[in-house]
Protein backbone atom coordinates (compact mmCIF):
# COMPACT_ATOMS: atom_id res chain seq x y z
CA UNK A 1 0.00 0.00 0.00
CA UNK A 2 0.89 3.44 -0.71
CA UNK A 3 -0.10 6.99 0.85
CA UNK A 4 -0.85 9.93 -1.03
CA UNK A 5 -1.24 12.74 0.27
CA UNK A 6 -2.34 16.23 -1.16
CA UNK A 7 -0.83 19.57 0.28
CA UNK A 8 -1.98 22.94 0.46
CA UNK A 9 -4.99 24.24 -1.18
CA UNK A 10 -6.07 20.37 -2.39
CA UNK A 11 -9.12 19.88 0.31
CA UNK A 12 -8.71 15.93 0.12
CA UNK A 13 -8.01 14.00 2.59
CA UNK A 14 -5.05 11.24 2.19
CA UNK A 15 -5.60 8.31 0.36
CA UNK A 16 -3.99 4.70 0.45
CA UNK A 17 -3.90 2.62 -2.47
CA UNK A 18 -2.27 -0.70 -4.33
CA UNK A 19 0.10 0.82 -7.10
CA UNK A 20 3.24 -0.59 -8.62
CA UNK A 21 4.14 2.81 -10.05
CA UNK A 22 2.77 6.26 -10.21
CA UNK A 23 1.07 5.46 -13.48
CA UNK A 24 -1.26 3.18 -11.22
CA UNK A 25 -1.97 6.53 -9.13
CA UNK A 26 -2.50 8.68 -12.15
CA UNK A 27 -5.28 6.14 -13.10
CA UNK A 28 -7.03 6.08 -9.92
CA UNK A 29 -6.70 9.67 -9.34
CA UNK A 30 -8.31 11.09 -13.15
CA UNK A 31 -11.11 8.91 -12.07
CA UNK A 32 -12.09 11.92 -9.11
CA UNK A 33 -13.47 14.77 -10.62
CA UNK A 34 -12.54 16.71 -8.18
CA UNK A 35 -8.82 16.18 -9.12
CA UNK A 36 -9.42 17.25 -12.71
CA UNK A 37 -8.47 20.73 -11.95
CA UNK A 38 -5.09 19.74 -10.03
CA UNK A 39 -3.44 17.18 -11.79
CA UNK A 40 -2.22 19.13 -14.72
CA UNK A 41 -0.71 21.51 -12.31
CA UNK A 42 0.76 19.69 -9.49
CA UNK A 43 4.45 18.24 -9.03
CA UNK A 44 4.85 15.21 -7.66
CA UNK A 45 6.85 14.10 -4.78
CA UNK A 46 8.18 10.69 -3.53
CA UNK A 47 8.74 9.98 0.05
CA UNK A 48 9.45 14.22 -0.21
CA UNK A 49 12.03 14.40 -3.30
CA UNK A 50 10.23 15.56 -6.31
CA UNK A 51 10.20 13.56 -9.07
CA UNK A 52 9.71 13.91 -13.22
CA UNK A 53 8.86 10.36 -14.66
CA UNK A 54 5.38 8.39 -14.40
CA UNK A 55 7.36 5.12 -14.74
CA UNK A 56 8.76 6.14 -11.10
CA UNK A 57 8.73 2.35 -9.52
CA UNK A 58 6.68 2.32 -5.87
CA UNK A 59 6.84 0.27 -2.91
CA UNK A 60 4.76 -0.71 0.09
CA UNK A 61 4.84 2.46 2.84
CA UNK A 62 5.80 5.18 0.07
CA UNK A 63 4.50 8.12 0.17
CA UNK A 64 3.32 9.99 -2.66
CA UNK A 65 2.44 13.92 -2.49
CA UNK A 66 0.58 16.35 -5.14
CA UNK A 67 2.24 20.25 -4.58
CA UNK A 68 0.00 22.59 -6.29
CA UNK A 69 1.29 25.65 -7.79
CA UNK A 70 3.00 28.03 -5.22
CA UNK A 71 3.35 31.04 -3.99
CA UNK A 72 6.03 31.99 -1.28
CA UNK A 73 7.03 35.14 0.24
CA UNK B 1 17.15 25.13 8.16
CA UNK B 2 14.71 27.52 7.41
CA UNK B 3 13.26 29.22 10.05
CA UNK B 4 9.59 29.18 10.15
CA UNK B 5 6.87 30.81 12.84
CA UNK B 6 3.08 30.95 13.56
CA UNK B 7 2.42 34.40 11.82
CA UNK B 8 4.18 37.84 11.48
CA UNK B 9 7.74 37.66 11.73
CA UNK B 10 9.69 39.87 14.03
CA UNK B 11 12.02 41.34 11.56
CA UNK B 12 14.14 43.51 13.84
CA UNK B 13 15.33 40.31 16.04
CA UNK B 14 15.67 38.30 12.89
CA UNK B 15 17.99 40.34 10.87
CA UNK B 16 19.81 41.73 13.83
CA UNK B 17 20.96 38.66 15.44
CA UNK B 18 21.81 37.01 11.66
CA UNK B 19 24.38 39.86 11.66
CA UNK B 20 25.25 38.78 15.09
CA UNK B 21 25.54 35.14 14.36
CA UNK B 22 28.32 35.80 11.35
CA UNK B 23 29.69 39.27 12.68
CA UNK B 24 33.06 37.05 13.11
CA UNK B 25 33.20 35.13 9.63
CA UNK B 26 34.57 37.70 8.03
CA UNK B 27 31.94 37.94 5.52
CA UNK B 28 32.15 41.56 3.38
CA UNK B 29 28.53 41.94 2.09
CA UNK B 30 25.15 40.87 3.98
CA UNK B 31 22.23 41.30 1.75
CA UNK B 32 18.71 40.63 3.69
CA UNK B 33 15.68 40.71 1.36
CA UNK B 34 12.21 41.43 3.49
CA UNK B 35 8.80 40.82 2.15
CA UNK B 36 6.22 42.86 3.32
CA UNK B 37 2.32 42.03 3.05
CA UNK B 38 0.70 44.95 0.85
CA UNK B 39 -2.37 47.06 1.63
CA UNK B 40 -3.90 45.46 -1.79
CA UNK B 41 -7.71 44.34 -3.48
CA UNK B 42 -8.92 44.81 -0.07
CA UNK B 43 -7.32 41.99 2.01
CA UNK B 44 -7.05 42.19 5.74
CA UNK B 45 -3.63 39.97 5.29
CA UNK B 46 -2.17 36.80 3.66
CA UNK B 47 -1.89 32.99 5.23
CA UNK B 48 0.63 30.26 4.64
CA UNK B 49 0.56 26.52 3.96
CA UNK B 50 4.63 25.40 4.33
CA UNK B 51 5.42 22.22 3.40
CA UNK B 52 8.56 21.77 5.24
CA UNK B 53 9.96 18.76 4.33
CA UNK B 54 10.66 19.65 0.77
CA UNK B 55 11.06 23.42 1.77
CA UNK B 56 14.32 22.57 3.86
CA UNK B 57 15.42 20.13 0.68
CA UNK B 58 15.66 23.09 -1.37
CA UNK B 59 17.26 25.50 1.03
CA UNK B 60 20.04 23.02 1.61
CA UNK B 61 20.24 22.28 -1.85
CA UNK B 62 21.16 26.42 -2.04
CA UNK B 63 23.00 25.95 0.64
CA UNK B 64 25.44 23.86 -1.09
CA UNK B 65 25.80 26.27 -4.29
CA UNK B 66 26.49 29.46 -1.75
CA UNK B 67 29.38 27.08 0.05
CA UNK B 68 30.92 26.53 -3.09
CA UNK B 69 30.69 30.41 -3.39
CA UNK B 70 32.21 30.88 0.23
CA UNK B 71 28.83 32.11 0.73
CA UNK B 72 26.08 31.60 3.19
CA UNK B 73 22.25 31.65 3.15
CA UNK B 74 19.66 31.91 5.84
CA UNK B 75 15.71 32.26 5.50
CA UNK B 76 12.52 32.65 7.53
CA UNK B 77 8.86 32.16 6.56
CA UNK B 78 5.97 32.77 8.50
CA UNK B 79 2.92 30.21 8.49
CA UNK B 80 -0.78 30.49 9.30
CA UNK B 81 -2.03 34.19 9.06
CA UNK B 82 0.19 37.54 8.27
CA UNK B 83 -1.68 41.10 8.98
CA UNK B 84 -1.16 43.62 5.77
CA UNK B 85 2.08 45.73 6.96
CA UNK B 86 3.18 43.05 8.65
CA UNK B 87 6.09 40.67 7.52
CA UNK B 88 5.97 37.18 5.90
CA UNK B 89 9.15 36.45 4.38
CA UNK B 90 13.02 37.05 4.88
CA UNK B 91 15.65 35.59 2.93
CA UNK B 92 19.44 36.69 3.37
CA UNK B 93 23.18 36.00 2.05
CA UNK B 94 26.43 36.55 3.57
CA UNK B 95 29.26 36.75 1.01
CA UNK B 96 32.93 37.36 1.25
CA UNK B 97 32.46 39.76 -1.87
CA UNK B 98 29.81 42.18 -2.76
CA UNK B 99 29.54 40.97 -6.49
CA UNK B 100 28.37 37.07 -5.31
CA UNK B 101 26.40 38.11 -2.60
CA UNK B 102 23.71 40.96 -5.24
CA UNK B 103 23.73 37.88 -7.81
CA UNK B 104 22.75 35.18 -5.21
CA UNK B 105 20.23 37.03 -3.62
CA UNK B 106 18.39 37.66 -6.80
CA UNK B 107 18.33 34.32 -7.92
CA UNK B 108 18.03 32.36 -4.55
CA UNK B 109 14.82 34.96 -4.16
CA UNK B 110 13.36 34.07 -7.57
CA UNK B 111 13.99 30.64 -7.09
CA UNK B 112 12.43 30.74 -4.12
CA UNK B 113 8.58 32.15 -5.47
CA UNK B 114 9.29 29.78 -8.39
CA UNK B 115 10.13 26.22 -6.27
CA UNK B 116 9.41 26.56 -2.49
CA UNK B 117 6.43 24.17 -1.29
CA UNK B 118 4.37 27.38 0.09
CA UNK B 119 0.68 28.28 -0.82
CA UNK B 120 -0.20 31.73 -0.30
CA UNK B 121 -4.01 32.39 0.38
CA UNK B 122 -5.84 36.07 0.93
CA UNK B 123 -7.58 36.68 3.78
CA UNK B 124 -10.76 38.63 3.05
CA UNK B 125 -14.19 38.93 4.90
CA UNK B 126 -12.86 36.51 6.84
CA UNK B 127 -12.37 33.90 4.43
CA UNK B 128 -9.11 32.26 3.30
CA UNK B 129 -8.95 32.34 -0.43
CA UNK B 130 -6.39 30.22 -2.78
CA UNK B 131 -4.12 33.02 -4.60
CA UNK B 132 -4.39 30.49 -7.76
CA UNK B 133 -3.41 33.12 -10.40
CA UNK B 134 -0.15 34.85 -8.26
CA UNK B 135 0.72 30.97 -8.01
CA UNK B 136 3.48 29.06 -9.98
CA UNK B 137 3.12 25.72 -10.94
CA UNK B 138 6.91 24.25 -9.68
CA UNK B 139 8.81 23.00 -12.74
CA UNK B 140 7.74 19.63 -13.87
CA UNK B 141 4.55 19.75 -12.87
CA UNK B 142 2.01 17.74 -14.34
CA UNK B 143 3.24 14.24 -15.03
CA UNK B 144 -0.24 12.94 -13.67
CA UNK B 145 -2.39 14.46 -16.06
CA UNK B 146 -0.67 13.45 -18.86
CA UNK B 147 2.59 16.07 -19.58
CA UNK B 148 5.90 14.66 -19.37
CA UNK C 1 20.48 62.75 2.21
CA UNK C 2 23.09 60.68 3.13
CA UNK C 3 23.77 59.39 6.95
CA UNK C 4 27.11 59.86 7.74
CA UNK C 5 29.04 58.62 11.03
CA UNK C 6 31.88 58.91 12.63
CA UNK C 7 33.59 55.83 12.63
CA UNK C 8 31.61 52.49 12.66
CA UNK C 9 27.96 52.10 11.87
CA UNK C 10 25.77 50.76 14.84
CA UNK C 11 24.29 48.27 11.94
CA UNK C 12 21.22 46.87 14.10
CA UNK C 13 19.88 50.48 15.04
CA UNK C 14 20.24 51.97 11.04
CA UNK C 15 18.07 48.73 9.80
CA UNK C 16 15.85 48.42 11.97
CA UNK C 17 14.93 52.50 12.44
CA UNK C 18 14.71 52.30 8.75
CA UNK C 19 12.37 49.17 8.73
CA UNK C 20 10.28 51.01 11.36
CA UNK C 21 10.39 54.59 9.44
CA UNK C 22 8.93 52.99 6.21
CA UNK C 23 6.36 49.92 7.87
CA UNK C 24 3.06 52.48 6.95
CA UNK C 25 4.29 53.13 2.95
CA UNK C 26 3.11 49.53 1.86
CA UNK C 27 6.43 48.77 0.42
CA UNK C 28 6.08 44.84 0.10
CA UNK C 29 9.88 44.58 -0.41
CA UNK C 30 13.15 45.90 1.49
CA UNK C 31 16.34 45.39 1.28
CA UNK C 32 19.43 46.35 2.87
CA UNK C 33 23.07 46.15 1.94
CA UNK C 34 25.69 46.09 4.73
CA UNK C 35 29.03 46.40 4.04
CA UNK C 36 31.62 45.12 6.33
CA UNK C 37 35.29 45.63 6.70
CA UNK C 38 37.00 42.26 5.71
CA UNK C 39 40.16 40.99 7.38
CA UNK C 40 42.83 41.00 4.72
CA UNK C 41 46.26 41.65 3.86
CA UNK C 42 46.79 41.79 7.55
CA UNK C 43 44.99 45.26 7.82
CA UNK C 44 43.80 46.96 11.18
CA UNK C 45 41.17 48.49 9.65
CA UNK C 46 39.84 50.87 6.60
CA UNK C 47 39.50 54.39 6.83
CA UNK C 48 37.20 56.69 4.72
CA UNK C 49 37.19 60.31 3.64
CA UNK C 50 33.61 61.61 2.34
CA UNK C 51 32.94 64.47 0.15
CA UNK C 52 29.28 65.18 1.54
CA UNK C 53 27.97 68.06 -1.24
CA UNK C 54 28.96 65.70 -4.23
CA UNK C 55 27.42 62.85 -2.57
CA UNK C 56 24.52 64.17 -1.63
CA UNK C 57 23.60 65.03 -5.07
CA UNK C 58 24.31 62.04 -6.33
CA UNK C 59 22.39 60.20 -3.70
CA UNK C 60 19.07 62.81 -4.68
CA UNK C 61 20.05 61.69 -8.16
CA UNK C 62 19.19 58.35 -7.32
CA UNK C 63 16.66 59.24 -5.54
CA UNK C 64 14.36 60.66 -8.08
CA UNK C 65 15.07 57.50 -10.30
CA UNK C 66 14.06 55.45 -7.00
CA UNK C 67 10.70 57.87 -7.10
CA UNK C 68 9.68 57.53 -10.76
CA UNK C 69 9.45 53.49 -9.96
CA UNK C 70 7.91 53.80 -6.72
CA UNK C 71 10.20 52.88 -4.60
CA UNK C 72 13.15 54.58 -1.72
CA UNK C 73 16.52 54.47 -0.90
CA UNK C 74 18.12 54.87 2.09
CA UNK C 75 22.33 54.87 2.79
CA UNK C 76 24.23 54.96 5.63
CA UNK C 77 28.40 55.52 5.60
CA UNK C 78 31.18 56.29 7.76
CA UNK C 79 33.93 58.66 8.12
CA UNK C 80 37.35 58.08 9.76
CA UNK C 81 38.58 54.84 10.90
CA UNK C 82 36.24 51.30 10.58
CA UNK C 83 37.67 48.13 11.92
CA UNK C 84 37.74 45.06 10.88
CA UNK C 85 34.83 43.31 11.24
CA UNK C 86 32.69 46.42 11.43
CA UNK C 87 30.27 47.70 8.96
CA UNK C 88 30.94 51.08 7.46
CA UNK C 89 28.33 50.74 4.51
CA UNK C 90 24.15 50.48 4.46
CA UNK C 91 22.54 51.12 1.14
CA UNK C 92 19.05 50.24 0.82
CA UNK C 93 15.81 49.97 -0.90
CA UNK C 94 12.10 49.87 -0.67
CA UNK C 95 9.70 49.05 -3.10
CA UNK C 96 6.33 47.78 -3.65
CA UNK C 97 7.50 44.98 -5.63
CA UNK C 98 10.29 42.64 -5.78
CA UNK C 99 11.61 42.88 -9.01
CA UNK C 100 12.14 46.53 -8.99
CA UNK C 101 14.11 46.28 -5.25
CA UNK C 102 16.25 43.47 -6.52
CA UNK C 103 17.50 45.37 -9.71
CA UNK C 104 17.60 48.65 -7.98
CA UNK C 105 20.50 47.24 -5.30
CA UNK C 106 22.24 46.03 -8.10
CA UNK C 107 22.35 48.83 -9.70
CA UNK C 108 22.63 51.77 -6.64
CA UNK C 109 25.26 49.35 -4.86
CA UNK C 110 27.43 49.27 -8.12
CA UNK C 111 26.96 52.78 -9.38
CA UNK C 112 28.66 53.68 -5.82
CA UNK C 113 31.48 51.95 -5.99
CA UNK C 114 31.82 53.60 -9.64
CA UNK C 115 30.85 57.21 -8.48
CA UNK C 116 30.70 58.14 -5.12
CA UNK C 117 33.18 60.69 -3.72
CA UNK C 118 34.62 58.48 -1.05
CA UNK C 119 38.23 57.47 -0.59
CA UNK C 120 39.35 54.77 1.24
CA UNK C 121 42.58 53.95 3.18
CA UNK C 122 44.24 50.80 4.68
CA UNK C 123 45.28 51.28 8.13
CA UNK C 124 48.21 49.54 8.43
CA UNK C 125 51.20 49.80 10.88
CA UNK C 126 49.26 52.58 12.21
CA UNK C 127 49.76 53.98 8.85
CA UNK C 128 46.82 55.32 6.69
CA UNK C 129 47.54 54.53 3.66
CA UNK C 130 45.06 55.20 0.17
CA UNK C 131 44.17 51.70 -1.82
CA UNK C 132 44.63 53.77 -4.76
CA UNK C 133 45.12 49.99 -6.32
CA UNK C 134 41.15 49.21 -5.52
CA UNK C 135 39.94 52.60 -6.41
CA UNK C 136 37.65 53.64 -9.89
CA UNK C 137 38.03 57.26 -11.63
CA UNK C 138 34.56 58.32 -11.47
CA UNK C 139 33.20 58.57 -15.30
CA UNK C 140 34.42 61.67 -16.81
CA UNK C 141 37.68 61.89 -15.00
CA UNK C 142 41.29 62.93 -16.73
CA UNK C 143 40.29 65.92 -18.16
CA UNK C 144 42.85 68.42 -16.90
CA UNK C 145 45.10 66.00 -17.96
CA UNK C 146 44.10 66.39 -21.50
CA UNK C 147 41.19 62.95 -21.56
CA UNK C 148 38.04 64.61 -23.22
CA UNK D 1 40.26 84.49 -8.51
CA UNK D 2 38.89 80.92 -7.98
CA UNK D 3 39.71 78.47 -5.44
CA UNK D 4 40.85 75.29 -6.57
CA UNK D 5 40.71 72.23 -3.89
CA UNK D 6 41.98 68.99 -3.68
CA UNK D 7 40.11 65.88 -1.72
CA UNK D 8 40.71 62.74 -0.48
CA UNK D 9 44.31 61.45 -0.86
CA UNK D 10 45.81 64.21 -2.62
CA UNK D 11 47.57 66.51 -0.20
CA UNK D 12 47.60 69.42 -1.35
CA UNK D 13 46.60 72.83 0.14
CA UNK D 14 43.84 74.76 -1.55
CA UNK D 15 45.11 77.09 -4.58
CA UNK D 16 43.57 80.45 -5.20
CA UNK D 17 44.28 82.04 -8.63
CA UNK D 18 43.46 83.74 -11.89
CA UNK D 19 41.16 81.69 -14.71
CA UNK D 20 38.62 82.56 -16.82
CA UNK D 21 38.16 78.51 -17.96
CA UNK D 22 39.43 74.87 -16.62
CA UNK D 23 41.59 74.76 -19.26
CA UNK D 24 43.36 78.00 -17.50
CA UNK D 25 43.47 75.65 -14.64
CA UNK D 26 44.82 72.84 -16.31
CA UNK D 27 47.92 74.74 -17.15
CA UNK D 28 48.75 76.03 -14.26
CA UNK D 29 48.53 72.39 -12.37
CA UNK D 30 50.39 70.77 -15.41
CA UNK D 31 53.39 72.71 -14.01
CA UNK D 32 53.43 71.05 -11.29
CA UNK D 33 55.40 68.13 -10.64
CA UNK D 34 53.33 66.65 -7.92
CA UNK D 35 50.26 67.08 -9.45
CA UNK D 36 51.24 64.91 -12.56
CA UNK D 37 50.27 61.40 -11.27
CA UNK D 38 46.04 62.97 -10.49
CA UNK D 39 45.20 64.98 -13.49
CA UNK D 40 44.71 62.06 -15.76
CA UNK D 41 42.35 60.09 -13.06
CA UNK D 42 40.82 62.80 -11.35
CA UNK D 43 37.32 64.18 -11.93
CA UNK D 44 36.53 68.09 -11.87
CA UNK D 45 33.69 69.64 -10.27
CA UNK D 46 33.16 73.41 -10.58
CA UNK D 47 30.42 74.51 -7.40
CA UNK D 48 30.38 70.71 -6.70
CA UNK D 49 28.86 69.79 -9.97
CA UNK D 50 30.81 67.64 -11.99
CA UNK D 51 31.60 69.06 -15.46
CA UNK D 52 32.95 67.48 -18.73
CA UNK D 53 34.66 69.93 -20.45
CA UNK D 54 37.83 72.08 -19.77
CA UNK D 55 36.20 74.71 -21.70
CA UNK D 56 33.89 75.38 -18.62
CA UNK D 57 33.91 79.22 -17.87
CA UNK D 58 35.18 80.24 -14.45
CA UNK D 59 33.92 83.49 -13.17
CA UNK D 60 35.21 85.38 -9.31
CA UNK D 61 34.16 83.08 -6.54
CA UNK D 62 34.23 79.97 -8.62
CA UNK D 63 35.39 76.58 -6.61
CA UNK D 64 37.05 73.60 -8.53
CA UNK D 65 37.39 70.74 -7.13
CA UNK D 66 39.77 67.75 -7.97
CA UNK D 67 38.20 63.91 -6.96
CA UNK D 68 40.85 61.44 -7.34
CA UNK D 69 39.51 57.74 -7.37
CA UNK D 70 36.79 56.62 -5.39
CA UNK D 71 35.99 53.31 -3.24
CA UNK D 72 33.40 53.53 -0.89
CA UNK D 73 31.95 50.54 0.77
Amino acid sequence: MVTIEFLGPIQKAPLTLEASSLRDVAEVLKQDSEMAQWLENCAVALNDTLVATLDTPLKDGDKVSLLPPVCGG
Amino acid sequence: MVELYNGALNVPEIITRWYAEEAEYNYGAYIPFIGTVREEDAIEGLSFDVYEPILNGWFDAWQVKAQALGAKLKMAHSRGDVLVHESSYIAAVFSPKRRVALEMIEQFVEDFKASAPIWKYDLKNSQRLYAADRSTAIAGAGILGGKQ
